[in-house]
């Protein structure tokens, strides 16, 4: 299990190959990329990423150990960044590898349900109008209760 | 104990991190002393359903108790991922 | 939409990172990758996966463009192998991208159930006890059921 | 019309295509005639159950008819992915 917070952009590719090649009697791999969309108006300059150091960490860890033991997994990464990013960056990537399929999906989902609305993230969105901190969605809270 | 606020809490608030002395039983009632300092408090804390609370960053509610705690945080809903 | 079926080896990682890399507008990339699962003997020596051309290609652009459409998927990505892999080889993956999380994996959930079940691969467990046609799963067929 | 065997149908049959000249009506007919010919197919169509059938590439049902098809191939359930 590995879990990383990070300002430093990472290569999603190079995570994924690595994070494969190393699962041994595992059949199956998830792996969820969270990009930096623009606006419906395209105009976005930047988005950026406040936490609150040490929680996020500790928050993290929990959520993927919660995951792990759950679904019987052999191995979980997750890995998210903060301060500046442009649009079309990474933001965040999460993989999770298990014998059969549906326990990967399964905990890749629950991972970013969590990872959601339980770890303390907030991201803004900078355009020529002004600066604007995204407000969080009903549906992700609501997506928790299915857990 | 030290008391955080982050993103638009911090923002209203005009800082990221205060010390607080304070004999507050839990966190309702730290909110009250602190909204009773200035406009800017009673700003960031009108609607304490938009706030969430950790404690020891715990998420926590806002009737957790305060005994012994080091470091009580506010902000928004949260928005990773 | 892309589909891909071959008997050489790709690069999951670099598919995974060019493939995220090329999304605009799309919030969320899921992938699945398919390993090569040693048997609970250990003494995996291959698996040899057959398919039917022709079929193949067109029962998986048929289940990808049924994935793309239904789940207005910004992009699709289908790969998979054929022929004698060993064990650990990724054999298929595919990737899915959405403007919003919940999209993408609920579709790339139905590319593997519908792959799983409707596409025309057999898989054999080539070990020193002989080799064994890997055999249906009644909960693949059943997972078909929920879409 | 061509017939194609997969998986262990084409090794209990002995070979992956053949071409038949058929009458046959239905795919349910043309596997009556093969079963007729030799022990090793009455083998292989021996329980249609764990059997599934495609006609020109499409998966399809055992009532299927045949009138101007080009290729019919029968296979055991696949496990790919």
């Amino acid at each position: 299990m590995r879990v990383r917070v990070q300002e430093a952009a990472f290569d999603y590719g190079a995570e994924c190959g690595a994070f494969a090649a190393r699962q041994e009697g595992q059949g199956a791999v998830v792996t969820f990329a969270g990009i930096v969309r623009d606006t419906a108006q395209g105009d976005l300059q930047a988005m950026e990423i406040e936490h609150y150091p040490g929680m996020t960490e500790r928050a993290l860890a929990r959520i993927a150990e919660e995951a792990q033991t759950r679904w019987g997994l052999g191995d979980v990464l997750v890995i998210h960044r903060h301060g500046r990013l442009a649009p079309g960056e990474v933001i965040m990537m999460v993989a999770t590898a298990a014998p059969h399929r549906a326990s990967a999906f399964a905990a890749a989902e629950f991972l970013m349900d969590y990872l959601k609305s339980r770890a303390p993230f907030w991201k803004r969105e900078i355009t020529a109008r002004g600066a604007d901190w995204v407000a969080a969605r009903d549906e992700d809270e609501a997506a928790l209760g299915r857990w | 104990m030290d008391v955080l606020y982050f993103a638009w809490v911090r923002e209203r608030i005009g800082l990221p991190k205060e010390r607080v002395e304070t004999e507050a039983a839990t966190v309702a009632d730290l909110v009250e002393e602190l909204r009773a300092r200035e406009e800017r408090y009673a700003m960031a804390f009108a609607d304490l359903s938009a706030l969430r609370v950790a404690v020891d960053q715990e998420l926590a509610d806002f009737d957790a108790p305060l005994a012994g705690v080091r470091e009580v945080a506010f902000f928004p809903p949260m928005t990773g991922g």
